[in-house]
C-alpha cells in the first residue's frame, strides 16, 4: 500500500470542502496532479497544492492507497466522502461530513469529528479516538435509507441524532450519547453505548437493537420490558433488560413473530 | 440576595406583535418584550415586588428585564420571556444541527436587580455587538 | 427577418403523410413557410427531422409538485449541475426544478408541455412555475371532476349551468382545459372515502361518477373547446379495475365532438396503464391492456395516453387523493396530502418500480402492451404520467422498448421474476416495433389533434408554428436499442416559434416561452354569477375578488384560444 | 373626498387575512382608517404612515453613527459586498413578495451566496420533518367546512395568529359545519394554560421539554397499547380518552407553532405529530397544518421549492443547491464562521436569533433591507428602507396553508423610496456586470 502524506500549508477563511481526499480520487496520481486535485472555498475554487503540501505516491488504486493528513483539518469537510476503499488517517481532529455515503475502506481520525460523520454510510469502516458530533451515522435529510452496513467505533462521547433512519452496520460508542437513539431505525442495525445516553432514545424504532451499559434518564413511554437476559456484548459479559418498542409504530412480522426495535439495558 | 432557578421559555405574544410593527426603536417595544413574566408562586420564592427589574442570566448569557405577573398561567417554575433581543439574549442557542436553536427551555437563573436598567431593544443588541457585554 | 432553411434530412410528419422522405424545411418568422429568400442554412443530411413533440399530460408545475421537490431533498442528492452562460442552476430526478424542467423537455426534442391537473384556488402557483419554466409553451387544466359547482348543477343535468361556470374557471384561472380526477372519488376522500366505481355514490352530493363524467363531456362540446374532457378514471392503480375502465370509456358512447378545432374526440383517458389491470390481488395481478386497447381501436372518439412505467424510483402524485393515501399503506413511504376547498385534493407518495419485484415488471409490460396494441397512434399518446410511471426524461428509453423488440427481450430477461412477468402479461409474444412514422404520431401529430391544436402544432406544414427537432438518427441505418435511446435523448437542433434553441446539441436561448388558455364566451349567466358569489361568502376561504389570476408577474407573455359559444 | 379599498390582504401573519378594507386619502397617499384587521395589522398599516419611517439608505460610519446615501451608493456597496464576497448569507425573505425573492435567488446563483428564510428559526424542524415522514395537510376552508375535531399543539393563535379562530378554526360556520363552534371540539396542548387554551374542551398541560414522548403515548394509546401511569405530567387515562376523541371525530385538523419546533425533539416532535395524523387516517380523516408565522415565509419557501428543490437553507455557492439544516442554515453558518457576508432582507435576525448569532453579522460586511429601524438595521453596516409590501406594492404571497394570494398596493411609497424587488433588480444588474454574465 502506498502513501500520501497532506500537510497544512494554509488554513482557509470559510470551511473548506475537501471531497477529493479519497483514495479513490488520489488513486493513480503523483503528487504533483494530487496538489491540482479542486478543494473549494464557499464559491472560490482552489487547487488543493495551496492549503497542502503533498507528499508521496499513491497507489494504482483506491484499494492500495493510503492517505494521512497531518496538522489541523478542523475545518475541511467531505474528508472521505464516498470512498469505496483503501485508508484514511487525519491526527487530529476533522469538520463536518468525514466519510460521509462511504462505501468500503476505512476512515481514522485521532482527534473529534463533527457532525453528519458517516451520512449514508453504505459499508467499510470509521475509527474515532475522540468525542463525534450530531448526526452520525445517520440518513440525509429526507432519505429513509440511513447507515445500510458498515462499522462506526467512537472512543468519546457522540451528539444527537445518532443512527437516524438506520437500516445496518453497528456503531459503537466508548462514552455517552445525547438525546434521539436510532431513531426511526429499521431492519437489522445495532448501536452499543458504553456511558449513558439522555431521553429519546430509540423512539419511533421499527427494528434493529440499541445496548445501554450507563443507563438512561428518561424512557421513552412507548418501550415495553419484556425480560432479563444474559449477553456478551462487545467482549462484556452481564445481565440486560429487555425493552421492545416502539409500541406506536407499525411493526413487520417474521415467522409469524412482530418484530420490534430492542432496547437492552445493562443492570 | 435569593436567587430561584427557572425553565426559561419564550414566543408570541400580542403586545409583541403590535410594538413591532409600531416601531422596535420605541419604548413601547421594551415595555412589551423587556419583561419576564413569573408565576405567582416564583414570586414568592423571589421575594422580589411586581413591576421591579431582575436579571436573568443563563449558561448562554444574561440579561435585564422587568418580572411582571403571569399574563396566562399558572405556571410555577417556568419563566416567560416574549420572543425579542431580550429572550435572545440568554437563549440556548445549540440547534443540535437541525438550524433550529433551542429557543424554549432554557435553564436560568433569577435575582433581583431593581437598581438595572432594563435596556430599549436596539440600545441592548448594539451594546452586546461591541462586545462591552458581559 | 430571421429565415432558417434545414436541408436534407429525412422528414416525418403525419400530417401531410410525409414519412422518411428526404426534404427540406424552411422557416420564417417563426412560421414554417414554402421557401425562404437568404436563410441561414442547417444541413440535416442523415439526420431525421420532425415537429416539436407535445406532452399531452405531465405534473411539471403547482403545488402538488412542489411538495414533492420539497419534501425530496435525496432526489437531488449529486445530481445537480451548476448555473452555465445564461443557463439557470438544475436539479432534481424525478421532479426537476423548473429550469431543469424546460431544458430536459427540449433537449428531447419537446416543444409544448400540458400541466396535467391545476386546482384553482392555486392557480396563481401554477403559472408562477409555468413562468419559469423556460423555453416550452405550456398550458393547465384545472380539475372539475369533484367541484362542489359542478356536482350540484350535474346533481340536477344543469348542462348549460356547468358550461358557464367552466367558462368562468378557465377563465379566471387561465386554464386551457377540462381536467376530471377520479370523479366523485376525491370530494368522498374529504372524509377519508372513496368512489371506486363509476355507479358509486358521491356522500351527501347525491350524485355518481358516471352521471359527473357524461355532465362535463355534454358541457365540454356544448362550450366546443380545443380539448375533450381529460379524464383520470376511477379505481386507479387496482388489481381487476380493467372493468371500470371499460364501464368507464363507455360513458362517451354515443357523443360527438362539436368545435372548430378539428378534433374528433369527445373523451381522452389518461394514463391508461394504470387502469388496465387484471386479477383479484397483487398476487394474481396480471395484465389487461388487450381487452382495454381493443375497446379503444373500436370507438374512434376516444383518446388516450400511456403513462409507461419506466422501472425507476419515482415520486407519485395525483388529485386523486384516496389513491396516494392508499400507496402510503402499501409502500410505508412519506405521504403529503393536499385538501383543497370546494375543488380537489392532491396526495403525493415516493415509489420505487423495482426490476425485482413482479408486479412493477407487469406494469410495465402493461403500458408497452397498451401502445404495441394500438392501430391508431394519433389516438394513443407516449407519457409516463410524469412523473407518476417515471420520470418525462425517460421518453428516449421509452421509445427503444417500442421501437426494438430485442430491447424488450433484453429488459424481461433481466426481470427477477421474468416467467412470472411474462405469464401474467403478453408482451414477450409481441413482435411489432413502432416506425418513427407513428412515433412521430404518438408524440406530434396525435397529441396536437387531440388538444384542438393541430393549427399551431404537430406538424411542419407550411403555417403552423416553427417548432422544430433534429435528432442525429439515421433511419436507413441498423441502430442498436441503446442507439435509438441515446439519439432521441439530445437533439442535434431545435427551434421554438422560429428561434434557434439547441444548436449543435447546445442549449443557446430560453426562447420566447408562451403559456396558453382557453377564454370562452357564453351567455350572460346571473344565476351561475349568484351562485359563485354566495359560496366565496359563505365557504371559500378566500375572497371573490383574490381568485381571479391577473397580472404579467403570473403571466408575462400569456397566448389566448379565444372560444366563442354564445348562442 | 376619500376612497374605500375593499378585499385588502393583511402583509403581518401566515394568515393572510385577504378581507380588509383600508381607507385611503383622495389623493391616495394617506391611509386614513382600516377595518377587519386585529390589532398587528391595524397597527402595520398605520406605522406605514409614519413620518419619522427612513426614507432614503444609510450607511454605518465608523462611530457606529448613520449617515444617509444614495440609492446607487447603496446599489455599489451591495453589489460590491456580493462580488467580493466567498460565501453571502442572504437572510430573510419572509416580508417581501415572491417577484423580490425570485431575483434575489438569481445574485445567489451568480455570486455563490446561502438563501436562508425565517423558517430556519421558526418552522424549518417541520420542514425536515416533512421530508422525513411527509404531511396529509389540507386548506383553511376544509377546516371551516367540515373540521369537527381541532387540535392546537405548541401555539397560541390567540395571540400569534388573532383572526386565525374566527376566519378558519374554531368559531367559522361552513358548508357541513352550520353550527360553528358547536359542532366541534377544540383541544390544547401547551406547557402553561393561554388564551387559547380558555377556549379549549379538552387541555393537556405537558411537561416543557417532553412532547415528543406525549405525542408517542398518544399513538400507542390509539392502539390501546400499554403506557405507563403518567406521560409528559398526564395521566395514562386521559390519554386514553384523548385519543378516543379524536377517533371519534368525521374530520380534525391538528395545528402546531413554536411550542413544538423549537423545544427540544424539535423536527422530531413534529414527525411524531405528522406520524399521530397518519395513523388517526386509519380511523377517520385527519389533517395537520404548521402556524406559519411571517406572511410569506411559506412563498420563499414554494419559490425556492421550484427554482432549487429546497424550501429553505439553500447553500449554491458552488452553483449548484445543496441543502442541509445544521450545515446550510443560517445559525450554525453564523456560529461557526462559514460566511464572509451578510445580506438580511424583510425580516429582523437582529431581534429574533441568540445574541452569539447576531454579534457575528455585526461584525461582517453587512446590509439590511427593511422599511423598519429595526436591531438589525441598526447593527448592519448598511440600511436600505423600501416600500413596505402588501400597502405601498403588491405582489404574490402564500398563505401558511401554501394556498397564493396576490397581495394589494393601497398607497404610494413616499417619493422616490425604492422596492424590495426595484433595488434588487439594480444590484442584480451591477452584480451581473462586475461578474461578467449575462
Amino acid at each position: 500500500m502506498q502513501t500520501v502524506t497532506l500537510i497544512p500549508i494554509a488554513q482557509p477563511g470559510l470551511r473548506l470542502e475537501v471531497d477529493n481526499i479519497s483514495p479513490d480520487k488520489f488513486a493513480g496520481k503523483t503528487a504533483e496532479q494530487i496538489a491540482a486535485l479542486h478543494v473549494y472555498e464557499g464559491n472560490t475554487q482552489h487547487t488543493m497544492g495551496k492549503f497542502f503540501r503533498v507528499e508521496g505516491e499513491s497507489g494504482a488504486t483506491a484499494a492500495d492507497t493510503r492517505i494521512v493528513i497531518k496538522g489541523d483539518a478542523t475545518r475541511l469537510k467531505y474528508i472521505g466522502m464516498r470512498m469505496t476503499a483503501g485508508e484514511i488517517l487525519v491526527e487530529n481532529s476533522t469538520d463536518m461530513y468525514t466519510g460521509a455515503w462511504m462505501q468500503g475502506g476505512k476512515i481514522h481520525v485521532k482527534g473529534n469529528v463533527d457532525a453528519f460523520a458517516a451520512t449514508g454510510m453504505k459499508g467499510g469502516e470509521l475509527l474515532i479516538d475522540g468525542n463525534a458530533g450530531n448526526y452520525l451515522g445517520a440518513a440525509y435529510r429526507g432519505d429513509w435509507r440511513g447507515m445500510q452496513s458498515g462499522t462506526i467505533r467512537v472512543a468519546g462521547n457522540v451528539g444527537s441524532d445518532m443512527g437516524y433512519f438506520m437500516n445496518g452496520g453497528t456503531i459503537i460508542v466508548g462514552g455517552n450519547a445525547d438525546v434521539h437513539v436510532a431513531t426511526h431505525a429499521e431492519g437489522n442495525g445495532k448501536i452499543i453505548i458504553k456511558g449513558s445516553a439522555k431521553s429519546k432514545v430509540g423512539g419511533q424504532m421499527v427494528g434493529g437493537e440499541i445496548y445501554i451499559f450507563g443507563g438512561v434518564d428518561v424512557m421513552m413511554p412507548t418501550y415495553v420490558y419484556r425480560r432479563d437476559v444474559d449477553l456478551e456484548v462487545d467482549g462484556t459479559k452481564a445481565k440486560f433488560a429487555l425493552f421492545e418498542g416502539d409500541t406506536a409504530e407499525r411493526h413487520p412480522k417474521r415467522k409469524g413473530e412482530v418484530v420490534y426495535g430492542k432496547l437492552y439495558l445493562k443492570y | 440576595m435569593p436567587k430561584i432557578q427557572l425553565n426559561l421559555i419564550t414566543g408570541r405574544t400580542i403586545q409583541q406583535g403590535v410594538a413591532i410593527e409600531g416601531g422596535k426603536e420605541k419604548p413601547r417595544y421594551r415595555e412589551a418584550c423587556g419583561i419576564i413574566e413569573l408565576d405567582p408562586s416564583d414570586f414568592e420564592k423571589l421575594g422580589a415586588w411586581r413591576n421591579t427589574n431582575v436579571r436573568v442570566t443563563s449558561a448562554h448569557g444574561s440579561v435585564v428585564v422587568k418580572a411582571i405577573d403571569a399574563t396566562q398561567g399558572p405556571h410555577p417554575g417556568l419563566g416567560w420571556i416574549p420572543m425579542g433581543p431580550w429572550a435572545n439574549s440568554v437563549v440556548n442557542p445549540n440547534t443540535y444541527s437541525t438550524g433550529m436553536p433551542t429557543f424554549k427551555g432554557t435553564p436560568v437563573e433569577v435575582e433581583p436587580a431593581s437598581n438595572e436598567p432594563v435596556l430599549l431593544g436596539i440600545e441592548l443588541v448594539q451594546r452586546y455587538c461591541r462586545g462591552d457585554k458581559k | 427577418m430571421s429565415e432558417y432553411l434545414i436541408k436534407n434530412g429525412f422528414v416525418f410528419d403525419p400530417t401531410q403523410k410525409i414519412n422518411g422522405d428526404v426534404k427540406d424545411v424552411a422557416i420564417q418568422d417563426g412560421k414554417i413557410v414554402d421557401k425562404v429568400a437568404k436563410p441561414k442554412v442547417i444541413d440535416a443530411k442523415g439526420m431525421t427531422v420532425m415537429a416539436g413533440a407535445l406532452d399531452i399530460h405531465a405534473h411539471v408545475a403547482g403545488p402538488k409538485v412542489n411538495i414533492g421537490r420539497i419534501f425530496r431533498p435525496e432526489d437531488k442528492l449529486f445530481n445537480e449541475t451548476p448555473r452555465k452562460g445564461m443557463m439557470r442552476s438544475e436539479g432534481g430526478f424525478s421532479i426537476p426544478t423548473t429550469y431543469r424542467t424546460g431544458y430536459a423537455y427540449a433537449r428531447m426534442g419537446y416543444t409544448t408541455v400540458m400541466e396535467a391537473a391545476m386546482p384553482p384556488l392555486f392557480a396563481r402557483h401554477v403559472h408562477e412555475e409555468i413562468r419559469d419554466t423556460p423555453i416550452i409553451d405550456e398550458g393547465a387544466y384545472p380539475v372539475f371532476g369533484n367541484n362542489w359547482f359542478v356536482l350540484e348543477y350535474l346533481k340536477n343535468r344543469e348542462i348549460e349551468n356547468t358550461a358557464a361556470y367552466i367558462a368562468w374557471l378557465l377563465r379566471v384561472t387561465r386554464g386551457f382545459a377540462v381536467k376530471l380526477v377520479n370523479p366523485g372519488g376525491t370530494e368522498a376522500w374529504g372524509w377519508g372515502l372513496n368512489c371506486l366505481q363509476v355507479t358509486d355514490p358521491v356522500p351527501y352530493f347525491d350524485i355518481t361518477p358516471e352521471e359527473i363524467i357524461k355532465g362535463l363531456i355534454e358541457a365540454n362540446e356544448y362550450l366546443g373547446l380545443p380539448h375533450s374532457i381529460h379524464l383520470h378514471g376511477n379505481n386507479l392503480g387496482n388489481p381487476g379495475n380493467y372493468t371500470t375502465t371499460l364501464d368507464t370509456l363507455k360513458l362517451a358512447e354515443g357523443y360527438k365532438a362539436k368545435n372548430n378545432f378539428g378534433r374528433d374526440v369527445v373523451m381522452h383517458h389518461t394514463h391508461i396503464q394504470f387502469h388496465s389491470y387484471g386479477g383479484t390481488k397483487w398476487a394474481d395481478f396480471e395484465s389487461k391492456a388487450k381487452e382495454v386497447a381493443d375497446y379503444v381501436n373500436r370507438q374512434k372518439n376516444i383518446s388516450i395516453d400511456v403513462g409507461f412505467v419506466t422501472l425507476d424510483e419515482t415520486t407519485t402524485m395525483t388529485a386523486d387523493g384516496p389513491f396516494e393515501h392508499h400507496l402510503t399503506e402499501l409502500n410505508h413511504l412519506k405521504w403529503a396530502n393536499a385538501d383543497v376547498e370546494l375543488e380537489t385534493a392532491a396526495g403525493v407518495v415516493p415509489y420505487i418500480y423495482s426490476p425485482d419485484i413482479f408486479v412493477s415488471g407487469v406494469q410495465w409490460a402493461v403500458g408497452l402492451e397498451i401502445a404495441l396494441f394500438s392501430k391508431d397512434m394519433m389516438r394513443c399518446h407516449l407519457t409516463t404520467d410524469h412523473p407518476n410511471a417515471g420520470p418525462f426524461t425517460r421518453y428516449p428509453r421509452v421509445l427503444k422498448w417500442l421501437m426494438s423488440q430485442k430491447a424488450r427481450d433484453e429488459q424481461i430477461k433481466a426481470f427477477k421474476a421474468s416467467d412470472k412477468v411474462v405469464s401474467q402479461s403478453q408482451i414477450a409474444e409481441i413482435d411489432r416495433e413502432l416506425t418513427l412514422f407513428e412515433v412521430a404520431q404518438m408524440t406530434r401529430a396525435g397529441p396536437a389533434k387531440v388538444l384542438g391544436l393541430s393549427h399551431m402544432y404537430g406538424g411542419l406544414k407550411p403555417g403552423l408554428d416553427a417548432d422544430v427537432a433534429v435528432y442525429d438518427f439515421n433511419p436507413e441505418k441498423e441502430h442498436k436499442p441503446d442507439e435509438i435511446e441515446k439519439a432521441f435523448s439530445h437533439v442535434k437542433f431545435l427551434w421554438k416559434t422560429g428561434t434557434p434553441i439547441i444548436t449543435d446539441g447546445e442549449i443557446i436561448s430560453h426562447g420566447n416561452k408562451r403559456t396558453l388558455w382557453v377564454n370562452p364566451k357564453v351567455n350572460e349567466n346571473p344565476q351561475v354569477m349568484r351562485d359563485i358569489h354566495d359560496k366565496f361568502l359563505k365557504f371559500y376561504t378566500v375572497t371573490e375578488k383574490n381568485y381571479e389570476v391577473t397580472g404579467k408577474h403570473f403571466i408575462p407573455n400569456p397566448f389566448v384560444i379565444e372560444v366563442d359559444a354564445t348562442r | 373626498m376619500t376612497k374605500t379599498i375593499t378585499d385588502v390582504i393583511c402583509p403581518f401573519c401566515g394568515t393572510l387575512c385577504d378581507d380588509i378594507e383600508v381607507v385611503v386619502s383622495d389623493d391616495g397617499k394617506k391611509i386614513v382608517e382600516v377595518m377587519n384587521a386585529c390589532a398587528i395589522g391595524y397597527e402595520k398599516f398605520h406605522h406605514s404612515q409614519a413620518t419619522d419611517r427612513a426614507t432614503r439608505p444609510r450607511m454605518q460610519q465608523a462611530d457606529g453613527s448613520y449617515k444617509e446615501v444614495s440609492y446607487d451608493e447603496a446599489v455599489e456597496y451591495t453589489a460590491q459586498m456580493f462580488a467580493k464576497s466567498k460565501k453571502t448569507l442572504m437572510y430573510g425573505w419572509s416580508s417581501t413578495n415572491c417577484e423580490a425573492q425570485s431575483v434575489g435567488h438569481e445574485i445567489a446563483e451568480i455570486c455563490g451566496s446561502v438563501v436562508d428564510n425565517t423558517a430556519t428559526v421558526c418552522h424549518g424542524t417541520t420542514l425536515i420533518a416533512v421530508q422525513d415522514v411527509g404531511i396529509p395537510s389540507c386548506t383553511l376552508g376544509e377546516i371551516k367546512n367540515r373540521a369537527d375535531r381541532i387540535l392546537f399543539w405548541g401555539c397560541n393563535p390567540a395571540h400569534a395568529h388573532p383572526r386565525h379562530m374566527s376566519r378558519y378554526s374554531i368559531f367559522p360556520r361552513g358548508f357541513f359545519t352550520g353550527k360553528g363552534q358547536h359542532s366541534r371540539k377544540v383541544v390544547v396542548v401547551d406547557p402553561r394554560p393561554t388564551d387559547t387554551s380558555k377556549m379549549a374542551d379538552y387541555y393537556f398541560q405537558v411537561e416543557q421539554g417532553r412532547d415528543y414522548e406525549l405525542l408517542q403515548a398518544f399513538r400507542a394509546a390509539l392502539k390501546h397499547e400499554w403506557l405507563p401511569d403518567v406521560v409528559a405530567g398526564i395521566p395514562k387515562e386521559r390519554i386514553y380518552e384523548g385519543a378516543d376523541m379524536l377517533k371519534a371525530g368525521r374530520f380534525g385538523i391538528i395545528f402546531f407553532g413554536m411550542g413544538v419546533t423549537q423545544t427540544l425533539s424539535k423536527n422530531h416532535n413534529i414527525d411524531a405529530a405528522i406520524m399521530l395524523t397518519k395513523d388517526l387516517n386509519e380511523y377517520t380523516k385527519f389533517n395537520i397544518m404548521p402556524m406559519r408565522g411571517h406572511y410569506n415565509v411559506t412563498g420563499s419557501g414554494e419559490v425556492l421549492g421550484w427554482q432549487f428543490g429546497f424550501p429553505y437553507a439553500v447553500d449554491i455557492s458552488r452553483g449548484f443547491a445543496r441543502y442541509n439544516p445544521g450545515d446550510t442554515t443560517s445559525n450554525d453558518l453564523l456560529m461557526r464562521g462559514d460566511v464572509d457576508s451578510v445580506f438580511v432582507i424583510a425580516s429582523d435576525p437582529g431581534a429574533h436569533f441568540p445574541w452569539t448569532s447576531v454579534k457575528k453579522i455585526s461584525e461582517l460586511p453587512s446590509v439590511a433591507v427593511d422599511p423598519h429601524f429595526t436591531p438589525t438595521t441598526e447593527i448592519c453596516k448598511l440600511h436600505v428602507p423600501v416600500a413596505f409590501v402588501g400597502i405601498e406594492v403588491g405582489g404574490n404571497a402564500y398563505r401558511m396553508d401554501n394556498v397564493p394570494i396576490d397581495t394589494r398596493k393601497v398607497v404610494d411609497p413616499p417619493e422616490g423610496m425604492l422596492t424590495d424587488e426595484q433595488f434588487l433588480e439594480k444590484v442584480l444588474h451591477r452584480v451581473k456586470e462586475l461578474k461578467g454574465v449575462h
